[in-house]
């Protein structure tokens, strides 16, 4: 077995910017944790950098339990290079605050969990992972300590808890049925179990998943946490999570046996369902993070179509991966406009394109890139996910995520619209109120929306 | 060349938009300037262009789907590009009094012209998707912002009904990729092997979703609800290039896209896109007839004369028929994209001058302009005889192809379709009669006294379209010379 | 060579183009300008007439183009050409300074040039373009007072009737490529079938339509609005006489075909019975003038039907010779007294007495006088029919006795002395004066209209039907111009007499010819009125049904406008659709499991997980 | 003692803290209701062990794994007990639904 | 001695499962978690039977723990701790009882229908050491991630169930030479 710690460097370059963060955040004086930050984005970067050597090397499987292949070089730049952004936007909105380094260092651990979490060829990991990439979360809904901050924590903590323990449950059944909890053992094992049983076992391990992932019928917690928490969080926990929850999706997808399971048709009836849902719960919301919430379901829906399609299509896990590079740095743009405006009613967004035109255009960009609009990633990724779809014969899949994409342009647009309002909102803040480091990030990241989607070959090709 | 060609608008919308202190006029005259050295570039291309693909570039662009950066020019595109070349200069001139948010608004014009000079550039079905869609979204926020009316509802109907149809169109892509071996979005090499010959049903699927996708955009009754609301909130210029250039999308896609690559099952059902050119060109013309709103009125007409070029593409799909009638046909169905995209933006502008003045497109309320703005008059009257079809003027060199070519290729279901749209001819000379009857001639109406003749710049973006229209309708073998071998290429290819 | 042939059509067009473009700026210029032009295509045309250019050019892919004088074309474009002149002649004496002459003069050459390229073309393509340019000239020029919208509508009138008849043209057009793979005017003939049939049909009814026979005659009527110079040219030497041109240009044609000579003789002939009789109850003399003309193409339309091409464009040349003449005097007199009711107008002729002189020879001349040349030209179609049928000949020889029993009528009329009927001034406002331009052309075109008829005597028709190629035709036989021309005579005397009684001939049963037999409110009850009513019911289909579905769409669009804080209030009347309330309906239901409760959540999950259970375990 | 009879034990008591997390009002009763799950999860994953699968260790790893889950979770569910009572002074789950829709 | 064992796992069980039903039916939080102890020590006890002795005493001592430690948050926030007043806070009870009985009813049937797999390979004479090997070999990745796991689980109780941090008690530079807490005398 290879127990070679450098395969897992990415991860421990990370593991140690949390820990000398946290412990260099004892010292510090309250006005200059932003040090623990730097230290973090240090860690980030360095892992950033490691994975990026790594994904040059072979593949291979680090101890045992961790498969070191592109599903997981792409997972681990996309939320290392997501939560580096995301200490961005945090370093502007919990300046100072009494548990500033704390907050850093959840963030990064939260982030190596879903790291382990998209890597884990091992169903018992899967789950070390999930209490990982969790716990940090339940803490960071309530940071606040607010009622509505609060009320998300619980809310997050409890479903997460429950699904957690279905998933568990999950877990044990397919250990039993299969005999064995990695992977490749399982693939054998499960050849020969009975069906009905391995398919509860699957639906139970569905359940986390689907928490992570924020697909129905683990969605329930998406749109209150959003709306609760701080928007940094917000922004955190509907973009890095997913990450690691469609990896592993991926992976178990090739775990499975044929023939016993009907994965394929679980899955498309949980994406169409799941983008059907929050595309018309997202309909009517004045709340542009609860709006924004819906809109993670959505896109979840849609990434679960090569999901779905895993092992019919080879379009399949380009698909897969790039729409999740796509949906996560798109959904961090919006998100970034939020934290930078920092106002919840759509109508306090009226006039931005006066006060901020380059702002509006990013966001504008991102919600388009959202509705998958060329030349944004998303469009790139849609359209593998479409090509995906049809390749493995789920034409129907194909034919509900592309109503669901035309109906998903009203609410983006009933946010696009009072944008361009000359009249500037009453709450509209100053330009000079804005968060210059999120407004930076928001923009940043619609340029490397647009950068991505037209250099979608580039980004394929490696 | 090319892509300087087209992108050279999008840098100077780029431009316009970093740059920070340039006044208003500033602003349009950098903005005309543009499109000058852009329409002077498609009209070098056009003199050093000598038949087959020209000015050909190939780049990778995503090649794990094979799709690439592929554009090139030939018969089929190099009209349009001229065409677009033009209405957006016109359009520039037009904007000369814009006042509203001119930054952004020539911004997003020549964003919109880069846009379709690509779309007609692109040889690449993926390089072609893109463009049709950020046209859409383009479009979108030049009614939604500078619209009138009641445009915000009008382009959100816009942008989702032609979002819708792109979509369709995408999936239509998409079936046409993954039918190709290997798979490819490279339209040239789809089209030299046309995917999914072995499968009918498939093909036939493919088809529908391309063609709907593109009948959204033609538009063809009855999916074409989305164009009167549209037209007749968006702003002149708006609707200039809406009708102008970006209806042809839509037809464009049936010659370049639809015909060479599903020849099989274009030729089985034809005669369902014949009897869609054809409800489309009587439907259209008398629901034209019927409307009291100008704007409207013209935006129905549109839906007419697309149903020309829906029939003529139909009527090439029938194998049976005498091949050089075929492509008279084809030829005719491009003549009148680059005719009516001229015809139409004249009157489109016409129709914003028209509002300009009186704030209304209420042809009731207006009578006699005759006599206070008579060169408006006689821009409209000879705007409203080509739009009808007089020779002498592009209109007629088109649909006289057309209706000769589908007659001509001896197919008795061409010919019966093509003797039945024949009567769209005739509606549209009484509505158009009608037309001038109640707005220019006669005596005044309660409008009529605010009018005031067009000023330069309008006449300066009005008259060249109309005279281009005119030339076209004289000489037309400079046009013609060109379009004749493309067309010709595309009825031997869907004759496979 | 071809310089010509480019040339003789060209100048007239660039010119007219050139007024049109200069506007007002050119009214001065205009009339002066106009006339040199219009000598200048005279002479061209002589030349051309002589010289016989061809020119060919490419039009269309595979589909070359061309003009080219032949015999029929000669003598047609000398006789446009001429008839121009004199019409501008007198025009540029008519048109006061306040007019917009140089739109007329622009519009009147264009129409000219127009009508050069239809007599010369010789391919459909191109026959069709200056044949609609033709058809939209007229409309410009019926409507050029265009401030009165009743002139405006007949214009229109005009010019959607004659479309409807050229959309036959265009048929033809896509027939003949599909009958013989050309254009070419002269190779129908040969057209393989259904096409040659159809071919024939679309020809045929673009020819009627144009020469406003039956059923289109009305348009005619409406087209008097326009002024007296434009019915000179429109009802003599252009467009009427485009339609008998191509029906004697295609004859070959219509003889293959069989059934379309038949169809196109009779209807000549009916024509010229039945619109006889409506000239003979009209009032106003230009309508009657107008009516007298349908009648007289019909003749013309006669010879294309029964294969008297020399007969039927003798005719043409010897009526658009008088009826401009009669057209020009008419307008003389409008100017001038302001009235052109023929009871108002008693005594005219001995107020002006050259106009008075010329007037009445062309009246002669159409009531088929002997010797004056429609006589001649009459008799000779009327032959050729008789050795078709007899009833074409009774019909023919009854229509020509109507002409000349309408002729005579307005021949009293002008020529008795003024009495208690003579009203001036009941149009509008005479000038009292006819001025030198004016009276210039009516001697010229007297002398042309008498002479004319020298084409009858033997030596001069045998040159005539040479240069027509029409050698071989039946000439009038001496017994039938005898008799046509003693029954001229006797209902000339007739109506002479019977104008001395007071009472006029107004009955019940002269109403329909009086209103033109009612056609164009058969034309507006059978076609207009369903087709507007056809298209308000689709308009109205379009905003409700078909945008229907559509509108679903923009219904909860406007919801999400509404909630934006874009519009207050819900625009319920126009938005209040079952698909809108269905889409928001479904949007409530999603958010109704969010109920912001943790056990909902829990039961919800949980059920959920069981479903998909169940739905695995039983669908796999 | 049959594995059945293990997984019927598992059952029974997974079935018995649902209906407590599904029922309880008390954040605390429903934490209970999750930890009866897990102990319903260990038994099973024991039982798995041992009747089938006792050759490797991977059913012990996964009751330990079990055993983390609950005590990790009921640390965090404390945790945000705490913080709940203390921000808004509720300690059951019906009291905290203002976000919603 | 197959005997003894099936009674004795039986009676475990049935005390398991009606301890278990017992938390929420007795009226007193206290009550309730002293419940759940018991079923908690008869599944340790229960896993003794097939030889995990390690794993059954580790249940046994951790659930011991866990309810002390519930046992005074009920004191912390006076949730009727000693059944002092009758306690029904349920919600949705009868959906509760219709969804749980159902999964039990589906989970039984199931369970019973299913042929599960045949035993492979005999149980170690040590499981515990099996254990060990395992968790220092091919389940060591697991160890290190529950690891990392438990050290984020510290700091985000920490940061949630604490209101005073460092700052608060030695002020914002760190710089207080004593804690300032509550109730202690800072000076």
């Amino acid at each position: 077995m290879n127990e070679n710690p450098v395969d897992l460097l990415p991860e421990l370059c990370v593991l140690a910017g949390a820990v000398i963060g946290l412990l260099s955040g004892l010292f510090l004086p309250r006005a200059r944790q932003w040090v623990v930050a730097v230290i973090g984005a240090a860690g980030l970067v360095a892992g950033i950098g490691a994975a990026g050597v790594a994904a040059t090397r072979p593949d291979t499987m680090a101890f045992d339990a961790f498969v070191i292949d592109p599903i997981t070089h792409v997972s681990r730049i996309a939320v290392f290079a997501a939560t580096l952004l995301i200490l961005g936007l945090a370093a502007g909105a919990v300046r100072a605050h009494p548990r500033e380094s704390e907050f850093y260092v959840l963030i990064l651990l939260a982030a190596l969990g879903t790291v382990a979490f998209a890597a884990a060829g091992d169903l018992l990991v899967l789950m070390a992972a999930y209490l990982l990439a969790s716990i940090p979360g339940y803490a960071l809904a309530g940071f606040g300590k607010d009622a509505a901050g609060t009320e998300a924590a619980l809310k997050y903590y409890l479903m997460g808890a429950l699904l957690g323990i279905v998933m568990l449950s999950g877990v044990t059944l397919l250990y039993g049925l299969g005999r064995a909890t990695s992977y490749e053992m399982l693939r054998d094992g499960l050849s020969g179990a009975p069906a009905g049983a391995v398919a509860v076992g699957v639906v139970a391990l569905l359940a986390g998943l689907a928490f992570k992932a924020g697909a129905v019928p683990g969605h329930f917690w998406v749109p209150d946490v959003t709306e609760g928490a701080s928007p940094v969080v917000a922004t955190f926990v509907t973009t890095v999570p997913k990450i690691g929850a469609f990896a592993a999706l991926y992976r178990i997808a090739g775990v499975l046996p044929r023939g016993a399971v009907d994965w394929p048709l679980l899955i498309a009836i949980v994406a169409a369902a799941t983008m059907t849902l929050g595309n018309l719960a997202a309909f009517a919301q004045d709340n542009v993070r609860r709006l924004l919430a819906y809109s993670t379901i959505s896109q979840a829906g849609y990434l679960l179509v090569p999901v779905a399609v895993a092992g019919r299509s080879d379009l399949a896990q380009p698909a897969l991966l790039f729409y999740v590079g796509a949906y996560a740095l798109t959904n961090l743009g919006s998100f970034a406009v939020v934290v930078a405006v920092g106002r919840d009613r759509l109508a306090d967004y009226a006039g931005l394109a006066r006060r901020a035109p380059l702002l509006a255009l990013s966001l504008v960009i991102c919600l388009l890139g959202l509705v998958g609009t060329p030349p944004t990633a998303v469009f790139a990724g849609k359209l593998l996910m479409f090509g995906a779809a049809v390749d493995g014969r789920y034409t129907w899949l194909a034919v509900v995520a592309v109503v669901n994409s035309v109906a998903s342009v009203f609410y983006y647009l009933r946010w696009i619209v009072p944008v361009f309002e000359t009249a500037p909102g009453p709450h509209l803040p100053e330009a000079g109120e804005l968060l210059r480091g999120a407004a930076m990030i928001a923009v940043g990241t619609a340029v490397a929306t647009l950068a991505l989607g037209i250099g979608s070959g580039v980004a394929l090709a490696t | 060349m090319l892509t300087l060609v087209i992108f050279l608008p999008l840098a100077v919308a780029l431009g316009l938009l970093v740059l920070p202190r340039l006044r208003d006029t500033a602003v349009i005259w950098v903005w005309i300037g543009a499109c000058v050295v852009d329409l002077a570039l498609v009209v070098a291309i056009w003199v050093g262009y000598d038949g087959g693909i020209g000015y050909e570039t190939d780049v990778r662009w995503i090649p794990s789907v094979r799709a690439g950066y592929h554009v090139g020019v030939d018969g089929l595109s190099l009209p349009l590009l001229a065409l677009t070349a033009v209405l957006f200069l016109a359009c520039a001139v037009f904007s000369l009094r814009q006042t509203r948010r001119v930054r952004a608004f020539a911004a997003l014009f020549l964003f919109l012209q880069t846009v379709c000079l690509g779309l007609f550039a692109a040889l690449d079905l993926l390089l072609f998707f893109v463009f049709f869609d950020l046209s859409i979204v383009g479009m979108y926020f030049v009614i939604a912002g500078w619209g009138h009316g009641d445009n915000v509802r009008s382009a959100l109907k816009f942008f989702l009904y032609t979002f819708l149809g792109s979509l369709v169109l995408l999936l239509g892509f998409i079936g046409l990729y993954l039918g190709a071996e290997p798979h490819t979005f490279d339209m040239a090499d789809l089209t030299r092997t046309p995917p999914l010959n072995g499968s009918p049903g498939l093909a036939a699927l493919v088809l529908l979703a391309v063609g709907v996708g593109l009948a959204i955009k033609t538009p063809t009754v009855p999916v074409h609800t989305w164009l009167p609301p549209a037209h007749t909130d968006a702003p002149a210029a708006g609707s200039a290039i809406l009708a102008g250039v970006m209806l042809k999308m839509g037809t464009y896609g049936f010659v370049r896209i639809a015909m060479p690559m599903l020849p099989e099952p274009w030729r089985r059902y034809a005669w369902v896109v014949i009897v869609v050119g054809v409800v489309s060109v009587l439907y259209g013309a008398l629901v034209a007839l019927a409307q009291d709103n100008l704007k409207r009125l013209i935006a129905y007409t549109s839906v007419n004369h697309m149903g020309y070029i829906v029939l003529a593409v139909g009527a090439a799909g029938l194998a049976a028929g005498d091949v050089d009638a075929r492509r008279l046909a084809v030829t005719g169905a491009v003549t009148q994209m680059v005719s009516h995209g001229l015809i139409t933006g004249a009157l489109f502008l016409l129709c914003g001058v028209l509002n300009d003045r009186g704030h209304s497109y209420d042809m009731d309320r207006y009578g006699g302009l005759a006599r206070v703005a008579p060169v408006f008059a006689a821009l409209t009257v000879v705007g409203a005889f080509a739009s009808l079809g007089l020779p002498g003027l592009s209109g007629f060199i088109a649909e006289f192809q057309i209706f000769t070519g589908a007659i001509g290729s001896g197919t008795g279901a061409a010919a019966s379709a093509a003797a039945v749209a024949i009567l769209g001819i005739l509606i549209t000379a009484a509505l158009f009669l009608r037309v001038l009857h109640r707005v220019l001639l006669g005596g005044p109406g309660e409008l009529t006294g605010g009018v005031t003749d067009v000023r330069g710049s309008e006449l300066a973006a009005i008259a060249p379209l109309l005279a281009a229209s005119l030339v076209i309708g004289i000489a037309p073998r400079f046009l013609l010379d060109v379009i004749e071998p493309a067309s010709a290429a595309v009825v031997s290819l869907v004759a496979r | 060579m071809s310089v010509l042939g480019w040339a003789l059509p060209a100048l007239p067009l660039s010119a007219g183009g050139l007024l049109l473009v200069a506007g007002r700026r050119a009214d001065r210029a205009a009339p002066i300008a106009g006339l040199a032009v219009s000598a200048a295509t005279l002479l061209l045309a002589a030349g051309a007439a002589v010289a016989r250019p061809v020119v060919r050019f490419p039009l269309l892919a595979g589909l070359p183009s061309g003009m080219a004088v032949d015999g029929l074309s000669a003598v047609m474009v000398v006789m446009v050409a001429a008839v121009t002149l004199a019409v501008l002649v007198y025009a540029a004496g008519e048109l006061s300074a306040r007019e917009a002459r140089a739109r007329f003069f622009g519009l009147m050459l264009i129409f000219a040039g127009a009508m050069l390229v239809t007599v010369t073309a010789t391919d459909l393509a191109l026959l069709l373009m200056a044949w609609e340019l033709m058809g939209a000239m007229s409309y410009a020029l019926i409507g050029f007072w265009w401030r009165d919208p009743g002139r405006v509508r007949s214009a229109g009138v005009a010019f959607v009737t004659t479309r409807a008849g050229d959309m036959g043209l265009y048929l033809a057009a896509g027939c003949a490529l599909a009958g013989t793979g050309t254009l070419s005017l002269g190779g129908q003939a040969g057209a393989a079938d259904p096409w040659r049939d159809l071919i024939a049909a679309g020809v045929v009814a673009a020819a009627l339509g144009k020469s406003a026979q039956l059923p289109f005659s009305f348009w005619l009527s409406r087209a008097m609005a326009g002024p007296s110079p434009v019915s000179a040219l429109l009802h003599s030497a252009t467009m009427v006489a485009a339609g008998a041109y191509l029906l004697l240009r295609v004859q070959p044609l219509l003889a293959a075909t069989g059934w379309a000579a038949t169809l196109v003789a009779w209807t000549g002939a009916v024509t010229a019975l039945a619109l006889g009789a409506v000239a003979l109850a009209q009032r106003d003399l230009k309508q009657l003038l107008a009516a007298s003309t349908c009648a007289q193409i019909g003749f013309m339309v006669l010879a294309a039907g029964v294969g008297s091409v020399a007969g039927g464009t003798a005719q043409l040349v010897a009526h658009a010779a008088a009826k401009s003449l009669l057209f020009l005097g008419a307008g003389a007199w409008l100017v001038a007294l302001g009235t052109k009711d023929l009871g108002g107008l008693h005594g005219a002729a001995r107020r002006y007495p050259l106009v008075g002189v010329a007037f009445g020879a062309g009246a002669l001349t159409l009531a088929g006088l002997p010797p004056l040349s429609l006589w001649v030209t009459k008799d000779t179609v009327l032959s050729a029919a008789a050795g078709r049928s007899a009833g074409l000949y009774a019909v023919g020889l009854a229509a020509g006795v109507l002409s000349a029993a309408y002729a005579g009528r307005v021949l009293i009329a002008v020529w008795r002395p003024a009495d208690a009927g003579t009203r001036d001034d009941t149009e509008q406002t005479g000038t009292r004066h006819i001025g030198l331009p004016q009276r210039l052309p009516l001697p010229v075109l007297a002398a042309a209209a008498a002479a004319l008829g020298a084409v009858g005597l033997p030596a001069i028709a045998a040159g005539w039907e040479r240069l027509l190629g029409a050698a071989g035709e039946p000439r009038a036989e001496p017994v039938e111009l005898a008799v046509s021309g003693a029954l001229a005579a006797l209902t000339l005397t007739a109506v002479g007499v019977l104008a001395r009684r007071p009472r006029p001939i107004a009955a019940a049963w002269t109403r329909p010819f009086a209103g033109w037999l009612l056609l164009e409110r058969a034309a507006d009850t059978l076609v207009t009125r369903p087709v507007l009513g056809l298209a308000n019911v689709l308009a109205r289909f379009d905003d409700r049904v078909v945008d229907g579905g559509v509108r679903a769409v923009a219904a909860a669009g406007n919801l999400a406008a509404t909630l934006a804080g874009r519009r207050v209030e819900m625009r319920a009347d126009r938005l209040v659709d079952a698909v809108g309330r269905a889409a928001r309906w479904l949007g409530d239901l999603a958010r109704r499991p969010q109920t912001g409760q943790v056990h909902t959540y829990y039961a919800q999950a949980a059920v959920l997980f069981a479903a998909l259970v169940l739905l695995v375990v039983l669908g796999g | 003692m049959t594995l059945e009879a293990f997984l019927l034990l598992a059952a029974a008591l997974f079935a018995v803290g649902l209906y407590g997390a599904l029922s309880q009002q008390s954040i605390v009763m429903v934490m209970m209701g999750l930890e009866l799950m897990v102990n319903g999860v260990i038994v099973a994953g024991a039982g798995f062990w041992y009747y089938v699968a006792p050759g490797s260790a991977d059913g012990q790893v996964l009751v330990l794994v079990a055993l983390t889950v609950m005590a990790l979770e009921m640390a965090m569910g404390f945790a945000v007990v705490t913080a709940l009572f203390r921000a808004r002074d509720v300690d059951v789950t019906d009291d905290a639904g203002d976000l919603r829709g | 001695m197959a005997v003894t064992q099936a009674v004795a796992f039986w009676a475990l069980g049935i005390g398991a499962v009606a301890s278990g039903v017992a938390v929420f039916v007795v009226d007193s939080m206290a009550r309730a978690t002293f419940a759940l102890l018991a079923s908690f020590l008869c599944v340790g006890v229960a896993l003794f039977l097939i030889d995990l002795h390690y794993l059954g005493a580790l249940v046994i001592l951790m659930m011991i723990m866990e309810m002390l430690i519930m046992v005074v948050f009920m004191i912390m926030y006076m949730m009727n701790p000693a059944g002092l007043m009758p306690m029904v806070m349920v919600h949705n009870n009868r959906g509760a009882l219709v969804i749980s009985a159902g999964v039990f009813v589906a989970l039984a049937a199931g369970i019973v229908l299913t042929p599960w797999p045949r035993r492979a390979g005999a149980p170690p004479r040590d499981p515990t050491f099996d254990l060990g090997q395992a968790l220092m070999g091919p389940k060591m990745l697991v160890m290190m991630v529950i690891g990392v796991a438990i050290l984020a689980t510290m700091i985000a109780s920490v940061v949630l169930a604490t209101h005073r941090g460092r700052y608060d008690r030695y002020g914002d530079e760190l710089d207080g030479a004593r804690p300032r807490d509550p109730g202690g005398d800072a000076a």
